[in-house]
């Protein structure tokens, strides 16, 4: 029974689901594959729940469910551990959703490829259950390198009726990036690891056991630095960022919202757990650059949203932009940037998930993504009409929504900080700029959905029941958390 | 002092005639130069004190492997007599001159570490001494039928290996036509 | 003598027993028998397999007056290769059908090749370990050259002239070296050499000797064979090619850098640049081809590279991650070439667009082959993961001062991920109707299956086996 | 004239090894580069010999050597040629660059 209830369960159960769907044993039914997916997701997502309740929150390294250690390679001293803190608990808990989510939502946008398609997103949810669990450097490596194959096939793959060319291309080189960023953090590991163990001669790469202070400063700097740019082009800071657009742009609909409500965080995720946990002294002169960075993510993409036209490109910056954000609140190096950084993670991950989800199904619905062409469809789909105008207020930061609490908290913890003028600066910059930003989000609205009827448009349903529980359920998280934030920001800690 | 001639006068024809062998423009006088040299190996074999070595030098490449080669060269030379271009091509003359500072770099070496550790290159031992023309065989069995068995058998295994390697070839050869 | 030959010699005995018994059985069978020649192969693989169990290791055995050796290192070598030996005389099976009489002769060939590089593996003088590589190089040049057509024999030229010069250089520098030392033997030169300082003359021998034992791992002075001979090879022997003659030359190469050839304070820089340059060039070369046979030269060219970096950084950590790399990377060669094999004989060719759909026809197969090649590029549920990460551990433990060429193998690593993805991306396009439904022999499936299996399995749980990797690293 | 000692013997073969090699890379006729080979063969089987006479000690192995590696470089010169005649057959030329189809 012991194994039921473990982390281990959770992050392999949908990998053997996936190969259980892949291998011939499996019928090839479009809907039995679809139906018993969606359960399996389902099932997940209770489980995490489940964990939840589990989960002590006033001590977490103790309980059952939050430690498991197997020897792997032991000549590394890499073990098979497993563990949950606070952090881990809430993004485990985002990722079971929005994956439940957006299994539910493939209905619509999946037509061919069924196994294929269903057996890579068990995989692909087992691989960042697996990065957000992982309590030891080469596990987490190993997950974060997984990730690469499901998300490739998944974004570049055959699965909707027209081909797109591009979707491979931009596929690649989401591929290439991310694994030019994970080599390089492969190098920052291995450094890591090996002047640990010269140290302190632990031969250990558990996160915890990690040994750094007698570690020379020139060398911490330089596996800062490697770390940095591992994260950094997932995150993505912003000369690294241009696979993004195009990655989201051209991914099916629920890809893209996974690869916006999870993946990036994985970034963000590495930058806590290896910048600003275990490199923390080293992390304060690094930490005013990093402003900086975010600084200009949140400024830069702004404007490059809102010179967009493709609506899902706007989204798509959009995130580039709210990951700067969440950035900023790492580099304000207290508790309160923290709070909010791991808030603004889950209201975004929500938000975003919602917005791709509204993308997709405009362009079901109207066969184009052009903002010029469309419009006028708002009085057509009133309940998409109103959800969406639920959700772009939320992604705005209207108080009552969680995003709102979470903006909020990183100014305070930004001007609060006690790491130079920089990010005090940089706290005063920022607060005009969350203005600035909504402005393409309303264009998003006003352009996409308000105006004129238009011909094109006159015969095009409303959502589907199916769909409107999906963002019914998304804006349901967004002020459930926004009314009662407490809820999260207790298990931070 | 015989010996002092024969070397050099065997020095000076391996030089020239390897030079020779490379820059002909003929294929056959190429050949020629070429035996000549493989001739003077045997005679600096003789000059160390291997008779057996030389004999064999001489069976083999003074024979046994100008043969081969005329024959090839007949088999595979015989309808055209053009005049190939000169040996060498423009480009490779960067590869000479590699050759030559391979050369003189192999000299400065050979003589620094003669400077740095004289008693290795020594050449107090007198060859005489413990190998006479009449031992001379008693080394090879020596070395070939205790030392060296399991290379032996080896290289008996190459030759009937490569027996009937040929006859594989061949036979694909005839089925490809 | 006969003392010797029972405690080391018998499963090399046996494998030389069983090459004769195939020369006479072609000599005097029936033509149409000739089907049954692999299988003589398979028993002789099989029954040498055994019979390593015989082989003497602990304490170190010498033979011969110390001509040959043994120990715990030569044993997993050998077993290695002879593993390699079965996989790949299985996948003979459509080429030896082309040529019906003359199977038994090719069949004797590759047991005859599997036979020297065992005895490279086991020598421990420079002469025996020379004819054990001419024994290896010799049927090697007529496997090449026994396919069909003329690119064959071109092929076939150009190995034996590559290999020929190499020798040349090899034996050049062994010569110097025995001047030095008057002993041709490792032991004894290690012995005389670790008394005295190391000279220049000793340096310039060693760097003459590796430049030529690593044209065979196509390193860089010597690397340009290799595209045009594996274009030429028919896939079952390059199959041969890219594993065993590898195994064998590092399994010397490891030993000679760690005795003899040690003492020089030069050879660890001038391998580890010439090996980044083979990096280099290998992984650029092949952004532009299209060829799948010409990017897993490269690829093969690459990874043999970052062995060599790192054997050349000597120490027992480094060797048992030499030795784990090894065996991983060997596993899923094999693989990819019995995929190649059975496309090869279903004339869908080399060049990757042909692949276009194959996953969407045969699930089992091309996934296989598609774990291989991902595998070989370094993703994790794969053997290729653990082995990498191992690998470029010792090159961090070996000092900050090969830090930039554990930078620069990194980078070239994506540039890697690049070719491979060409390798498997068109699987999984949109099936034409054009597009085959692989008929493959129940032993290429074999092959291939049990190939995947083990590198799935090694990248699962591969405590055991890197514990093999240190124990005998450490018995060196 | 000065007696003739190792290095006078060393110097000639290294001479003759690295004409052959330096031959073996730049020549273009099939025929000569196999000559060429052969003479990278002599150099370091001078070189073998002279180090088996003034620093072999009793065993001379250097001699041993020379029989083995000529007997190997007479196989594979005939191996070479073997293969080299079907290559004919097929271009009818003996330039190496005629030869470059891979």
């Amino acid at each position: 029974m012991d194994i039921l209830i473990s982390i281990p369960f959770l992050v392999f159960f949908p990998m053997l689901a996936s190969f259980f769907i892949m291998s011939p044993l499996f019928t090839n039914n479009e809907i039995s594959i679809r139906r018993f997916s969606k359960s399996i997701f389902g099932f997940i997502f209770l489980y995490t729940i489940f964990l939840l309740v589990m989960f002590d929150t006033a001590n977490p390294f103790i309980s059952k469910i939050s430690f498991f250690g197997l020897d792997w390679i032991q000549a590394l001293g890499v073990q098979f551990s497993f563990k949950i803190d606070g952090i881990g608990m809430i993004l485990v808990l985002l990722t079971s959703f929005i994956f439940f989510i957006s299994a539910i939502s493939s209905k619509m946008n999946i037509r061919k490829n069924h196994k294929f398609y269903y057996s890579m997103l068990l995989l692909l949810m087992s691989a960042i259950l697996g990065i957000f669990t992982a309590s030891d450097m080469f596990v987490f490596f190993m997950f974060w390198e997984l990730e690469l194959i499901p998300a490739y096939f998944l974004i570049g793959g055959d699965f909707s009726l027209e081909t797109n060319t591009e979707a491979k291309k931009s596929a690649i080189k989401f591929v290439l990036f991310t694994f030019l960023g994970s080599m390089v953090m492969l190098l920052g590991i291995l450094l890591l690891h090996y002047y640990s163990y010269m140290t302190s001669q632990t031969l250990t790469a558990n996160f915890s056991e990690i040994f750094t202070e007698r570690i020379p400063v020139i060398i911490k700097l330089i596996i800062s630095a490697c770390f940095i740019i591992g994260f950094g082009v997932k995150l993505p800071i912003i000369p690294l960022h241009t696979w993004l657009p195009d990655a989201h742009t051209n991914a099916p609909t629920p890809i893209s919202m996974v690869l916006a409500g999870i993946m990036l965080k994985t970034g963000a995720y590495g930058i806590f757990r290896f910048n600003y946990q275990i490199m923390n002294d080293v992390f304060q002169i690094f930490a005013p650059v990093l402003a900086i960075f975010a600084l200009v993510n949140i400024i830069y993409t702004a404007f490059v949203a809102y010179a967009q036209t493709d609506i899902k490109r706007i989204v798509a910056y959009s995130s580039i932009s709210n990951m700067g954000l969440i950035l900023l609140g790492l580099c304000a190096f207290n508790q309160i940037g923290l709070n909010a950084s791991v808030f603004h993670m889950t209201a975004h991950g929500l938000v975003t998930a919602g917005l791709f989800m509204i993308c997709g199904i405009v362009y079901l619905r109207c066969k184009t993504r052009d903002i010029n062409t469309l419009g006028g469809i708002a009085s057509n789909m009133p309940r998409l009409f109103g959800l969406a105008t639920l959700i772009v207020l939320a992604s705005i930061g209207v108080p009552a929504f969680a995003p709102f609490i979470s903006e909020v908290l990183t100014v305070i913890s930004a001007m609060f900080s006690n790491l130079g003028i920089v990010l005090k600066v940089s706290a005063i910059v920022a607060l005009p700029l969350l203005i600035i930003s909504s402005c393409y989000m309303l264009k998003f609205l006003h352009c996409g959905f308000m105006g004129e009827k238009q011909e094109a448009f006159a015969k095009i349903n409303d959502i589907t029941t199916h769909e409107f529980i999906v963002l019914a359920s998304v804006v349901a998280g967004l002020l459930l958390f926004g009314i009662f934030p407490s809820a999260l920001l207790g298990m931070i800690g | 002092m015989y010996n002092e001639i024969i070397f050099y006068s065997a020095s000076f024809l391996i030089l020239l005639f390897g030079v020779l062998t490379l820059v002909s423009w003929n294929i056959f006088y190429s050949l020629i130069s070429a035996i000549i040299v493989f001739f003077t190996t045997s005679i600096f074999f003789w000059l160390l004190g291997s008779e057996y070595n030389a004999v064999i030098q001489l069976a083999i490449y003074g024979f046994a492997i100008p043969i081969i080669l005329g024959l090839g060269i007949m088999f595979t030379n015989l309808k055209k007599d053009r005049p190939v271009k000169f040996g060498f091509s423009n480009s490779k003359y960067g590869l000479i001159l590699v050759c030559g500072i391979f050369i003189l770099a192999m000299i400065y070496i050979v003589l620094i570490s003669l400077l740095s550790v004289p008693e290795i290159f020594s050449t107090q031992i007198i060859f005489d001494e413990f190998i006479n023309p009449h031992s001379n065989f008693m080394v090879f069995s020596k070395g070939i039928f205790s030392n060296y068995v399991w290379a032996f058998e080896l290289i008996s295994l190459i030759l009937t290996i490569t027996v009937a390697g040929l006859t594989i070839i061949k036979r694909v050869g005839r089925r490809a036509k | 003598m006969i003392n010797d030959f029972f405690n080391i010699l018998l499963p090399q005995g046996c494998l030389t027993i069983f090459i004769l018994l195939q020369l006479l059985i072609g000599m005097f069978a029936s033509p149409k028998f000739h089907k049954y020649a692999r299988f003589i192969s398979l028993i002789g693989i099989s029954l040498s397999i055994l019979l390593l169990s015989t082989v003497q290791t602990e304490p170190q055995y010498f033979a011969f007056k110390n001509s040959i050796m043994s120990d715990s290192y030569t044993q997993l070598f050998h077993f290695v290769i002879l593993l390699c030996g079965f996989f790949i005389t299985l996948l003979t099976k459509k080429l030896t059908n082309t040529f019906k009489q003359s199977s038994y002769t090719f069949n004797a060939l590759l047991l005859t090749a599997i036979l020297g590089a065992l005895s490279i593996v086991s020598a421990n003088d420079f002469l025996t370990l020379f004819i054990s590589i001419e024994l290896m190089a010799f049927p090697t040049y007529f496997l090449i050259a026994s396919a069909k057509g003329y690119h064959s024999k071109e092929a076939a030229f150009k190995y034996l002239i590559t290999s020929a010069v190499s020798t040349g250089v090899f034996l050049f520098g062994v010569s110097y070296l025995y001047g030095i030392t008057s002993s041709l033997n490792f032991t004894e030169i290690y012995e005389v050499l670790s008394e005295g300082e190391p000279t220049l003359i000793y340096s310039f021998a060693s760097v003459m000797i590796v430049f030529g034992l690593i044209s065979k791992l196509s390193i860089y002075p010597f690397a340009n064979w290799v595209i045009d001979v594996y274009k030429g090879t028919e896939t079952s022997v390059l199959a041969f090619l890219s594993t065993i003659p590898k195994l064998a030359m590092f399994g010397i190469l490891c030993r000679l850098l760690v005795f003899p050839l040690s003492l020089g304070l030069e050879l660890p820089f001038i391998i580890a640049i010439i090996s980044l340059i083979t990096a280099i060039w290998a992984n650029t070369y092949a952004i532009r081809e299209k060829d799948a046979k010409v990017i897993l030269a490269c690829s093969t060219s690459a990874n043999m590279s970052y062995v060599l970096l790192v054997s050349a950084l000597v120490s027992v950590y480094n060797l048992s991650t030499v030795i784990f790399y090894l065996l991983c990377y060997v596993v899923m060669n094999i693989a990819v070439f019995a995929f190649l094999n059975i496309t090869e004989y279903e004339d869908i060719g080399f060049n990757v667009a042909n692949f276009k759909g194959l996953f969407h026809k045969n699930h089992s197969l091309g996934l296989a082959y598609t774990i291989s090649v991902i595998g070989l590029a370094g993703f994790p549920i794969t053997s290729g993961f653990v082995a990498k990460i191992y690998l470029f551990s010792a090159i961090v433990n070996s000092g900050l001062v090969f830090i930039p060429f554990l930078l620069a193998l990194l980078i070239l690593m994506v540039v890697a991920l690049f070719y491979y993805l060409k390798l498997i991306l068109p699987m999984f396009e949109k099936a034409t109707v054009d597009t085959k439904v692989l008929k493959a022999l129940y032993s290429q499936k074999f092959v291939l299956i049990i190939t995947t299996a083990i590198t799935v399995l090694i990248g699962a749980y591969p405590e055991k086996i890197i514990e093999l990797c240190r124990f005998v690293a450490y018995n060196i | 004239m000065t007696e003739i000692t190792l290095y006078h013997y060393l110097f000639v073969g290294l001479f003759v090894f690295v004409l052959g090699f330096a031959g073996s890379i730049v020549c273009k006729n099939i025929i000569k580069v196999l000559i060429c080979i052969e003479f990278m063969l002599t150099g370091v089987n001078i070189n073998f010999a002279t180090f088996a006479k003034y620093c072999g000690g009793s065993s001379a192995d250097g001699f041993v050597m020379i029989l083995f590696y000529t007997a190997i470089g007479a196989i594979e010169l005939a191996v070479a040629l073997y293969i080299f005649y079907f290559m004919h057959c097929k271009k009818q030329s003996d330039n190496i660059e005629k030869y470059g189809e891979l």
